[in-house]
């Protein structure tokens, strides 16, 4: 099926990189863009939620609304923002407005974080730490960017969704405690007390198989728990 | 010419797998099955890397809530891992008597995509043409214990070269313990007969009988 | 299986696809045949549902049994089809018998999706337009297929499972407000009221950040806010 | 603590009774009026349900709104219908709209059932018979009401309660197959496909332990299968 | 003088039990635990009449959809019915075979209101001045089964007369069959020692120590 | 325990009532004492909860454990304190230390609510005015206390329990936007940010099908939005 071809040749492999921020990110070198979006986290219907790895493209929607889907039952009936589904979507580092209330039409666009479609020559994966030192890239493999481990996350009803640990998305650049806003079919988003990140922990190699010592973490020293990661993509 | 794919060796025993002849280790850890926190579930794909986590405990992560706090084994959360054929204790072990009891993996760089193929029976299923055999084992699809997760049946997560009904042991998190609960149900795919099967006659298997229903499977790799 | 190809340009990657019908689906054009089955979509057991990603060679069993595993506890005892448990299956357009009974037997065969397993020389994605226009492939990537923008499901106990949007299994051939059917381990097979698809809606690019509008659709009307897909390979 | 009191006396015992249209029902013979409301069956916030005993006072509300509630974090912050949850009531027999889009506003109230919570002199319990036969009551016990017996509902997310079944809340006077409505905090209810409700099923004495035979109901004959009960009040 | 209190006794075997000296039985029947339809459960209070079911099947119920349609036994609905003594069958039983394994009740109409008490020790629990001894028993909190339920404290019904690890079986509404599956978990109060107890020590007990953490509870009668 | 009563009277009707406080609550006029206790609100145990009544005895402790249950298999295998299990409690006013880190020990016992379950002559109900304004109660009932509807409650898992709205327990007589603490087996407890108390909300009679405008409350004007209520007893 065609001519031969040089080894080196591209298979097709996409990643996503997600700015955190309202500027479009730019593909890391060696990648071209394919297209660009809205980082779309996970979405919840019916009570249950359904995740995309931020690695891949499908976290990354051309286009934004607060209520991206519509259901269907088996008599043919199909609803669109009729009843209380959600959207979860990566944020800017946007700060709320002081009176919490929820924000709607034109002002969620300054929450929202952009997102690129990157075709790659190889393999990209997420190499993990889990200590506070930005972990080195395997021989042959290439630095893209680094980041904290994100590893999952859970919002209304304590469902969620969570990340590949090898994949790309594991590895967000921005650490936050609410990297993510929730919105609702009715146009609003706002964030919850009972939004959860998830992250990676750090662990002392001496202290693997020890009892866990509980620790709260305030402002100022949040950093100094969290596990550290860095995107590798194999050189070619 | 490499560009870069993973494979993830389980050796379901204390022992760290080796990678396979010519392929080179990126890094080897522990067996991560899967993680709860707030009682949700998030489960890792035995077949992609982030199933081997570099260093073990029994909280390997921690959680932050908007408005800049973060807490560390401070409520219930928990992590499953896949366990070895250390015998089951009769109380939760703690601290070093955990080491025995969890399985070790090692992280392969692989010249091409390595699959999963099941047989749907008690044969062990051929490879496709054009593909070699890197294991044999059994098809496990889900496990349950309150939340729970599952394989993708095209990874070779699913198909674990030792089979047992305790393939994971559940770690209590901030107490630093773990322990294998009766409520831990592990499923399988079954060896199913004609082809189209439509009524399935219902069937309890002990000890011996087990392997007699336990689908096999192959993890191939394609030739270069 | 097909004609020899130049096995120093495949790294074998795989594609699924699903005739929603029950016609073994040919491989698209490129792409060789591994082998063909049963179009699983996920399995419910204790309570809890399990998912294959269409676009995987997982979700494509070669065997078809209403109750395709079983479950062993810590004790050595396993259970095959004696509880509760359920597996959900992709369907062709075969209509329910008038009397809604469950169907059993050798009558279900008619209503199981056929599927194949195909080795491609090279990534292929899905792309989705949220409009009613068919998007186009990246450049350099060809088409292997048209669909509409499949996301997630669910079904008894709102347990379900969903689809990552950049695999081609998020984009089905055939739009159905019931595009999959639940089984039993007594060998009974029936759709029911409360199986929800969920799709991705079209979305005005004006409209972006303005209120949903909450919409009813019904028969003859409900493509026209189902967002279309394209599955692209890589070309090489 | 008072003078004697003829033993018959009153010790407050409550008994709540819904029209299940939009009359306030009457308070059965020998009971008296407490108060009049709006009949409440269950609410759901945080993807959690949370049912009222059809029979106590606590399932007649005074007030209807579509969002009766509101909810608190642990920082002194109150939410009141930002979120996506739900209330759901007991409904009249008023047929939904042709177009089957949510109904709002005024034209809610049609759809809502009254309800009386009723002061009586004893207990009343509710008998169920399993048959298809009116259940007599004990000897000594009067007849208030006679009904169908209702035993649990559920709906978005499967979640949803259950009546207590000797209570008079698990008899309800008619059998309907969409007993209830929900209601949503941005001011829309609507019936959902994936609404269940439950009934206590008929049961031959002689087939009690044998291998239930699945039987699909449509209209017409969806009573042959459903036992009736009768409430019933101690006499005094 | 009676406004009609009620009082249920269950057996947990497969005698009907007798209404104490003095009440009149209102009916007699099988202990329903709980019910579980489109995977949600719904519980009954053991302590409250509707536990106490006038005819057994393993689907007791139907459901119905908005626009005229009704099931019966066409899903994988459940019923879980207080047990017996007889020993755990290797396999489900069905038809026949199910009986031995329904605990049964009694109705009585009780002059005035019956309430538990629960010592949270081995030692039983006094009534409160002016109520008399209904029974004694072991405080029993909580089931669960992939979902579950659980008692009022208040309520007679979280005091069981006998003690056991599988206090009650699951029944599979449409196949006809009832069996105990090991997700089965009880949950029972247990002694605690002083009365602020602030860190309590993990346990695991086996057979013969079972007793020796349990709870106890007495069921005590408003005198008139 | 109190004075000798006309037992030919009393029929053995229990209330409790809850101090929100490390104070012993006294028994309300009419009532006497029967025993004394902590404030159990609900336990969670392999992933689900179960709640008791405040309003019933059940929810009255005598004894506080951290762990107050075990559970067992079906192998006659029982465990304490060994699996992360919950319980949850009523509070006191006292503040959470600064650092927020989990307590332990002694210092637990100043959290702790204390209970007294009380012996009544009559049938205890709670009466919810949807309102600002505190209700009356029926004519012939007398009133025990005043307070807050308290409807229900969630927290790890979005699992929880909830009140009956005619119970007294609906009715509390401190309203806090953190009103319990969950502890654990391993002998901690702490506040957490997804710990949710749900109350009725107020409602004017002209909005009863408007749609509710969502609000925001903060610090200092929490309880403008709170339903009252009142907790009456039949006069004997």
């Amino acid at each position: 099926v065609g001519p031969p071809r040089p080894s080196s040749m591209d298979h097709g492999f996409l990643v996503t990189r997600h700015s955190q921020s309202v500027e479009v990110p730019v593909c890391p070198e060696g990648t071209s863009l394919i297209y660009e979006g809205y980082s779309l986290l996970y979405i919840q219907g019916n009570e249950r939620s359904h995740g995309q790895d931020l690695g891949t493209a499908g976290s990354c929607l051309r286009k934004f609304s607060p209520m991206p889907f519509l259901f269907c039952n088996i008599n043919n009936v199909c609803n669109f923002a009729s009843r209380n589904d959600y959207s979860y979507w990566l944020t800017s580092p946007e700060p709320m407005p002081m009176s919490m209330a929820p924000i709607t039409g034109q002002s969620i666009k300054p929450f929202i974080s952009r997102c690129s479609v990157c075709e790659a020559p190889a393999m990209v994966i997420a190499i993990h730490s889990q200590t506070i030192m930005i972990p080195s890239c395997p021989t042959g493999w290439d630095s893209l960017w680094i980041g904290y481990s994100f590893v999952m996350h859970t919002s209304a009803g304590a469902e969620g969704s969570g990340q590949a640990l090898a994949s790309p998305g594991s590895c967000l650049e921005e650490f936050r405690s609410a990297p993510f806003i929730e919105c609702h079919g009715r146009g609003t988003c706002n964030y919850y007390a009972n939004s959860y990140s998830f992250w990676l922990a750090t662990i002392e190699e001496s202290e693997m198989f020890t009892k866990p010592v509980p620790t709260t973490l305030k402002a100022g020293s949040l950093r100094t728990h969290i596990s550290r990661c860095q995107v590798c993509m194999k050189r070619t | 010419v490499s560009v870069g794919y993973l494979l993830v060796k389980h050796s379901q025993s204390e022992q760290t797998p080796m990678c396979p002849v010519g392929m080179a280790k990126l890094w080897d850890g522990f067996s991560l099955l899967y993680m709860e926190g707030q009682e949700k579930a998030h489960n890792q794909d035995l077949g992609l890397a982030g199933s081997c986590l570099p260093r073990f405990n029994t909280m390997p992560f921690l959680y932050c809530n908007p408005g800049d706090i973060c807490y560390y084994a401070s409520r219930n959360d928990k992590s499953y891992w896949l366990s070895t054929t250390a015998p089951i204790p009769m109380m939760p072990v703690e601290e070093s008597e955990i080491k025995p009891y969890i399985s070790r993996c090692s992280v392969c760089e692989a010249p091409s995509v390595a699959i999963a193929v099941h047989s749907q029976d008690i044969t062990i299923p051929q490879c496709p043409a054009g593909w070699r055999s890197l294991w044999i084992g059994y098809s496990f699809l889900m496990h349950t214990a309150a939340e729970g997760g599952g394989q993708s049946l095209a990874s070779p997560g699913s198909c674990l070269e030792d089979f047992r009904s305790t393939p994971f042991i559940e770690c209590n998190g901030a107490k630093g313990t773990c322990h294998y609960f009766s409520n831990k149900n592990s499923f399988w795919l079954t060896s199913i007969e004609p082809s189209f099967q439509d009524s399935p006659v219902a069937e309890t298997l002990k000890a011996a009988q087990l392997l007699s229903r336990i689908s096999r499977c192959q993890v191939c790799m394609k030739n270069l």
